[in-house]
């Protein structure tokens, strides 16, 4: 059995709401026309996803017995995930950097189609030139950001690991990425979001949901082909944090969005920042439960 | 790589009396915790008759180490002589090794909070002598081999043991004579 | 590096009279605290009001009262020191700098080497056949008392060159050794004691590291 | 730059240092040259031998570099142990290098407080020599002290501890051996003495009977001799209750009931006469009662009893009857957990006239194996002093004035015992009787009765718990020593390879101070000289007997390596037995003397209490040697904790699962210990291993009663200690 891996734990989960966010900004700013992405959103959205990525890589530290030595795990890129992982994240912080320079360049111009009466063909180039070096930020960041995040996945996926050894962690961890990601842009953006937007993220949010619920009952079927994958499960099974993550990260909120989406008339803001809270704290479990279950193929001689 | 090195163990004639085991902490004055080489005891299950049989096994210096490739930092390389060596310098203790590793034998040492594991006395076999665990094999159950198809084509000489992980894995460098059991009268 | 040349003597001394006390205090053991305490004391409250230190305060002031403890009070110091330091049960902060540094906590590890290479370069030795190892606490304060004493010696010689060497030497001497362990000892102290004398003692030897730890970086002496 | 300014430094220093005011305490000038390179030194290797209380007594080859010991290996000058040592053995670093090592002298006050003084030697020479001149004022002799030495060195300098007390007086001292002394008095009757082959010539036998013999953690450098017969085509049979590690490898193993092995062999004997496989020459040439013997077996042995009585299947014993007598030469091996029993030396007696029948004494490859004293011919220099003038001593039986011997094997009770005068100082030295004593609750009962307890070792134990003042002892390494062996033939010197550690000193020095402040306080009360460096010291233990047998000409040429004593490799070849009558004594005239019968003839085992049906075997452990090494780091750490192994049958009856708590009590105590559920042991005997754990009260010794066994009083003074017929409860705990 594996141990409270918290650095990790905090590492993955922050990084993937992060890279999530940036992420549901970049699909809110496809749409140009009619419900575009609101620029005090998009800020928001970029300082948090700054933050939480900050953290994320600081906790990451924290797992290391030589913190100091750090910048050395980029020295195997050849075969290791784990020095992947940490170039893309990197790679990322520096996208985001610019997607930073980027919101604080919004601040300098008021925003297209703000009402105001005449608005000079040139400032509609530069503005259409702005939205356009956004959705390249925007972009740039996600992409990369997920491929960190599956190769973190693939650190994960080691033949000793019967668990881990497939394609679980890296589904855990995108859908992590999604749903969180979605969530929390919910929460930012309770105010600036237009219905319509507010909808597709709230379905967007339910269907991974249901999506990582079936996917795990899948993965808990499989688990048991081997002999430690069973031990694993059966870990789980007979923990109460998996049961407490059950009802968090899956039943309560597929509940709760579907009461969302039914009943438009109910107050949407108050419930999403609970979904949002019960999610995290699901997937916070589930992400400690992926480290604690983990049991690698070992000696079973008696010492 | 022209060739790997690696151990062969007979269980046949070991007794665990874990002389291998201590010697090479002597030889390393290793720290407390950290346990390069280890004897196991197989379990009785796996014998018809109840019965006290051992292997010992350190670093198995694979074929594909999997600590070796999961190591961000390359702190492990592989010798032309196939030894499998950790550089404790690089080491930034992030334990994926330990996790990869399904003989647990490169080990964290929670003082120092790096990695640490067997080397297969190199610098010693370089000097023409023998590893600390070899030389230490009062019943000459251990000894250092050139794993490849003649050993595998002798008779007796197995790829693992009850109780071990599938070599598959890693292709691990180690190869085994199994225990023999003799006749027991009981009262049980 | 700031030139310590017309560094006061006061300060060297005061330093000095308190590493020296601090030796004699551990080398004498507990049987003689109420001879050695005296002059712990002494140097302690000398040193925290030059230094201007507030958080010794409170230990200047139980070690006063220790000061003036009763017959049967120091025969429970002697105890407790022994508890902690000596023996002959496994002794809760065995002053040595190898059990601090050496990962597995043994005696005469590669450090009390080291220590003993220090001592060396000054053409010093243990006194006896090595018995007690070199990097025994008491030993390397009295190293160190010593390196100030002498750059006492050389300023009063107004020799510069000798002057700053022995200054890097002192500051090299902590730098590698007091001050990677004295704070670790002084936890393991605080830690386990169950006398306020030692506790005070501990809270001493921590500011001590501190001060010095800042100091081999280059502040005033 | 930096060696310059070093060098520069240096001669300043030099220069300066006479001038300087500063004065030291600690530090003093060395010479200059080492100063001038203060890197390393280049690696030393000296010679020791490691002197516990074991078969195999290793020859090991230390390596120091700037005086500290950096390992230790095996000397491959040492033709038995053969450049290998044992787990223990590449543990030593730690044992000299722990911080739990005792340095100083201290005193506890009061005993058992934890309340404890440093105290100089000098102060600590002086309580001690007060105290005892006190009790010989106050009790007019030095019989209140009394000592308890035994194997915790085995170096014959550190006979020096009987030395020290012998030269204050005539003392009380503890007699006996708890080890193996039933076993002894039974080759002593048959043979006039324990003889073994040269374990090394086990390669000539074509049988081989290890009977209750471990090897595999007692003895592991004779296997390879036995393995080397193996591989010539010898059987290899183990009869022991456990399933060992030794006993894993045979080719045929033997769970015999305990303590019934004399009957097995009995049934063996009936066996080989019937079928008159018997050497008559051999045995009526050289033994007396032979036939008287043989007709015994005939009249009053039958296979059917035998089997019964042992457990063992009829054709099992005609097997092992037939291929013992027919496949020559065979050789037993008797070890010393067989004769911890009741009737365990008559055990012996009867396996040694199996070995006579068959004639398979006195052959090489053959032999009844058991121990040896033969190169121990050293001239205990240190140990004989003379009492000092008007000594009073106790009247012995036979009239003559000498020591007052009490029981080892029952020391608490003896101590106790006691009136005139009472027992009131104790000096405990190479002895741990807090942990290794039968009923420890007795021992610390009569150790809170004590005045004085004076205590010399390296570890705080449960006996230096007990103690006013305890003396730091150096460990072999940093002592000059001699070593034999009780099993193999070689000898082999103990360099100092280190300088004593803090104020550690070794027995014979701890002597000297003694004498020295025993004299200033009064003159001629204590013999003991007071001079002699350590060296000097072993170097009088050599004498031309010794030297010849070596075929050396100086204790020197030991440094170059172990020599092996030049005796025949096969025990009694020269037919010269030691007993009154010259010959091998199956009718033994002085075994009858001492109430036992003459012959060996079957004498019943201990039965198990209905209270307490279960025996409680506890054998030697494998990480320790009694009270030593367990409590190193290295060993804590790779064996953590005792257990106590239990048939899974037994298990069940009294709902016990793997890794429980197990509570083991009877009427003297309880120790409560995690099980481990295994075939390996049978279901009527539960096993753990005797040791002491660090930081732990585990000590099997508090459910052992001091039961005698049968033997030992004609050649070591006391009968044994019945180890092994110890009778106990299980329950969940």
């Amino acid at each position: 059995m594996g141990d409270w891996e918290w650095p990790l734990i905090l590492f993955t989960v922050l990084g993937q709401v992060a890279i999530g966010i940036i992420l549901m900004l970049w699909w809110l700013d496809r749409d140009r026309d009619r419900n575009h992405l609101d620029n005090l959103l998009f800020k928001r959205g970029v300082y948090v996803s700054g933050t939480l990525l900050a953290l994320a890589l600081l906790a990451s530290l924290l797992h290391l017995g030589h913190p100091e030595a750090a910048y050395r795990a980029l020295t195997h890129l050849g075969t290791s995930w784990l020095s992947r992982e940490i170039l893309l994240f990197l790679l990322t912080f520096l996208a985001w950097i610019y997607l930073f320079w980027q919101s604080r360049q919004q601040t300098s111009r008021h925003t297209p189609g703000s009402g105001t009466s005449t608005i000079t063909t040139a400032e509609i180039a530069a503005a259409e030139q702005q939205t356009g070096n956004r959705s390249l930020g925007l972009g740039l960041t996600s992409v990369l950001g997920l491929l960190g995040i599956v190769s973190s996945a693939m650190i994960y996926v080691l033949p000793r690991v019967p668990a881990w050894n497939n394609v679980g962690p890296v589904l855990f961890f995108l859908l992590t990425t999604g749903l969180l990601g979605a969530l929390c842009t919910l929460v930012l953006g309770a105010n600036l979001l237009q219905a319509a937007q507010k909808k597709t993220l709230l379905q967007w949010s339910l269907g991974c949901t249901i999506v990582s619920l079936l996917i795990y009952l899948i993965y808990g079927s499989m688990l048991s082909v081997s002999l430690e994958g069973a031990t694993s499960l059966n870990f789980l099974l007979s923990s109460p944090l998996f049961w407490i993550r059950a009802v968090l990260g899956w039943f309560a909120p597929l509940l709760l969005l579907v009461s969302i989406l039914k009943n438009p008339q109910i107050d949407k803001n108050n419930l999403i920042f609970t979904v949002t809270f019960l999610a995290g704290l699901g997937e916070v479990l589930g992400r400690a439960l992926f480290y604690l279950s983990a049991t690698g193929i070992h000696i079973t001689a008696l010492f | 790589m022209s060739k790997q090195l690696g151990f062969l163990h007979n269980s046949e004639k070991c007794v665990g009396c874990r002389g291998c085991e201590m010697a090479c902490k002597n030889e390393y004055q290793i720290d407390a915790t950290p346990q390069w080489r280890k004897v196991f005891q197989l379990r009785e299950e796996d014998f018809s008759l109840p019965t006290r049989m051992f292997f010992s096994m350190a670093c198995n210096h694979c074929a594909h180490p999997e600590c070796l490739r999961v190591c961000p930092v390359e702190a492990y390389t592989k010798r032309d002589d196939g030894i499998v060596v950790h550089d404790p310098n690089r080491c930034i203790g992030c334990r994926l090794c330990t996790m990869a590793c399904p003989y647990d034998r490169p080990q964290f040492n929670p003082v120092k909070k790096k990695v640490e594991k067997c080397n297969l006395c190199y610098q010693r076999i370089d000097k023409g002598e023998k590893p600390a665990c070899v030389a230490a094999c009062i019943l000459g159950a251990l000894e250092l081999v050139e794993i490849n198809d003649s050993l595998d084509q002798k008779t007796g000489v197995l790829k693992t043991l009850p109780g071990l992980p599938s070599p598959k894995i890693t292709t691990p460098s180690i190869r085994f004579i199994g225990p023999k059991q003799g006749k027991q009268i009981r009262r049980d | 590096m700031i030139s310590y040349e017309h560094c006061p003597q006061q300060v060297l001394k005061v330093n000095a009279d308190l590493l020296l006390s601090l030796s004699v205090l551990f080398e004498k053991g507990g049987e003689n605290l109420h001879q050695t305490l005296g002059p712990f004391v002494k140097s302690c409250a000398a040193f925290s009001d030059y230094f201007k230190l507030e958080k010794l305060l409170l230990s200047k002031e139980t070690l006063a009262n220790c000061l003036k403890a009763d017959r049967n009070e120091y025969v429970l110091m002697t105890y407790e020191f022994n508890r902690l330091f000596v023996g002959p049960t496994t002794p809760e902060a065995p002053p040595y700098e190898s059990i601090y540094l050496s990962p597995d906590h043994l005696m005469m590890g590669e450090q009390m080497l080291a220590v003993r290479k220090f001592y060396l370069q000054e053409n010093l030795q243990t006194a006896g056949k090595g018995q007690e190892p070199d990097d025994f606490i008491a030993t390397e304060f009295e190293f160190a008392a010593y390196l100030l004493s002498r750059i006492m010696e050389v300023q009063g010689a107004k020799n510069d060159r000798q002057i700053q060497l022995y200054i890097n030497l002192y500051h090299e001497f902590w730098a590698r050794h007091l001050s990677l362990w004295l704070g670790l000892f002084a936890r393991r102290v605080c830690q386990s004691t169950r006398h306020p004398v030692f506790s005070a003692l501990s809270e001493v030897l921590d500011t001590l590291t501190t001060l010095n730890a800042i100091k081999h970086e280059g502040g005033q002496l | 730059m930096k060696l310059s300014r070093r060098k520069f430094l240096g001669g300043a220093a030099a220069a300066v240092s006479s001038l300087t005011l500063f004065n030291f305490n600690l530090l003093t000038n060395s010479p200059p040259a080492s100063a001038s390179d203060p890197t390393s030194e280049t690696m030393k290797t000296f010679r020791n031998v490691c002197p516990r209380n074991c078969y195999d007594t290793c020859g090991m080859i230390t390596y120091v570099q700037d005086g500290i010991l950096k390992k230790v290996e095996g000397d491959p000058k040492h033709g038995y142990t053969n450049g290998k040592l044992c787990l223990k053995g590449y543990a030593y670093p730690r044992r000299v290098y722990s911080p739990d090592r005792i340095k100083y002298p201290m005193k506890q006050s009061p005993r058992g407080s934890g309340n404890w003084t440093r105290i100089s030697w000098d102060e600590a020479m002086d309580t001690i020599s007060k105290k005892i001149l006190d009790l010989k004022k106050r009790y007019g002799s030095t019989l209140p002290i009394c000592l308890d030495k035994y194997s915790g060195n085995f170096g014959i300098v550190h006979y020096g501890i009987e030395g020290t007390m012998s030269s204050l007086g005539y003392t009380t001292r503890a007699l006996g051996t708890p080890c193996w002394p039933a076993g002894i008095d039974a080759q002593t009757y048959d043979f006039g003495t324990l003889y073994n082959n040269d374990p090394e010539d086990m390669v000539n036998a074509n049988y081989i009977i290890l009977w209750g013999q471990n090897a595999a953690w007692t003895a592991i450098h004779s296997i390879p001799f036995i393995n080397k017969a193996r591989e010539r085509g010898a059987k290899l049979v183990v009869i022991d209750p456990i399933v060992t590690s030794t006993a894993s490898k045979a080719d045929l193993y033997i769970q015999v009931n305990p303590s019934t092995d004399g009957a097995l062999a009995l049934g063996m004997a009936r066996y080989i006469i019937d079928n008159n496989w018997v050497d008559w020459e051999y045995g009526r040439a050289n033994s007396v009662g032979f036939d008287e013997w043989v007709d015994y077996i005939k009249k009053s042995i039958t296979l059917d009893w035998a089997s019964e009585k042992t457990g063992v299947p009829k054709d099992i014993i005609m097997e092992i009857a037939r291929e013992y007598a027919t496949t020559k030469p065979a050789s037993m091996w008797v070890g010393y957990g067989m004769q911890r029993h009741v009737n365990g030396g008559q055990n012996v007696r009867i396996i040694d006239a199996l070995g006579v029948l068959t004639g398979n004494v006195g052959k090489s490859g053959g032999g009844v194996n058991y121990g040896h004293l033969e190169t121990w011919g050293f001239n205990y220099n240190a140990m004989i002093n003379p009492a000092p003038k008007g000594s009073k001593g106790f009247i012995g039986p036979d009239g003559k004035e000498g020591d007052r011997n009490i029981n080892m094997n029952n020391f608490a009770h003896d101590v106790t015992a006691q009136s005139d005068p009472p027992v009131k100082m104790l000096w405990l030295a190479c002895r741990n009787p807090g942990a290794q004593d039968p009923d420890t609750h007795a021992i610390e009962k009569m150790f809170a009765s004590m005045e004085f307890v004076v205590t010399v070792d390296s570890f705080f134990n449960k006996t230096v718990e007990m103690s006013d003042i305890v003396l730091p002892a150096t460990t072999h390494f940093e002592d000059w020593d001699v070593m034999a062996s009780y099993w193999h033939y070689w000898v082999g010197i103990n360099q100092r390879a280190i300088e004593p550690l803090y104020e550690s000193k070794s027995d014979v020095e701890i002597a000297i101070e003694l004498s020295k402040k025993m004299n200033k306080l009064e003159p001629g009360s204590c013999t003991f000289p007071t001079s002699g460096t350590p060296e000097e010291w072993l170097a009088k233990e050599f004498n031309p007997g010794i030297l010849k047998m070596l075929g050396i000409k100086d204790y020197k040429e030991l440094i170059d390596g172990p020599r092996k004593a030049n005796m025949p490799s096969a025990a009694w070849s020269d037919g010269k037995f030691r007993t009154p009558s010259k010959k091998i004594e199956i009718h033994c005239e002085l075994a009858a003397k001492n109430g036992l019968p003459a012959l060996p003839i079957w004498v019943e085992e201990m039965k198990s209490p209905v209270k307490y049906p279960i025996r409680f075997i506890t054998p030697h452990p494998q990480h320790a040697l009694h009270s030593q090494f367990q409590n190193l780091d290295w060993m804590m750490t790779t064996n953590p904790e005792p257990k106590v192994e239990i048939h899974p049958v037994l298990a069940a009856q009294y709902g016990i699962a793997e890794g429980n708590m197990v509570k083991i009590y009877n009427d003297l105590g309880s120790i409560t210990v995690k099980d481990h559920l295994t075939r390996t042991t049978s279901p009527n005997v539960v096993v753990s291993y005797e040791s002491w754990y660090k930081n732990s009260n585990f000590n099997v010794n508090y459910t052992l009663k001091a039961t005698p066994s049968d033997m030992g009083k004609q050649a070591t003074g006391n009968n044994g200690v019945a180890f092994h017929d110890n009778f106990v409860m299980i329950e969940y705990g």
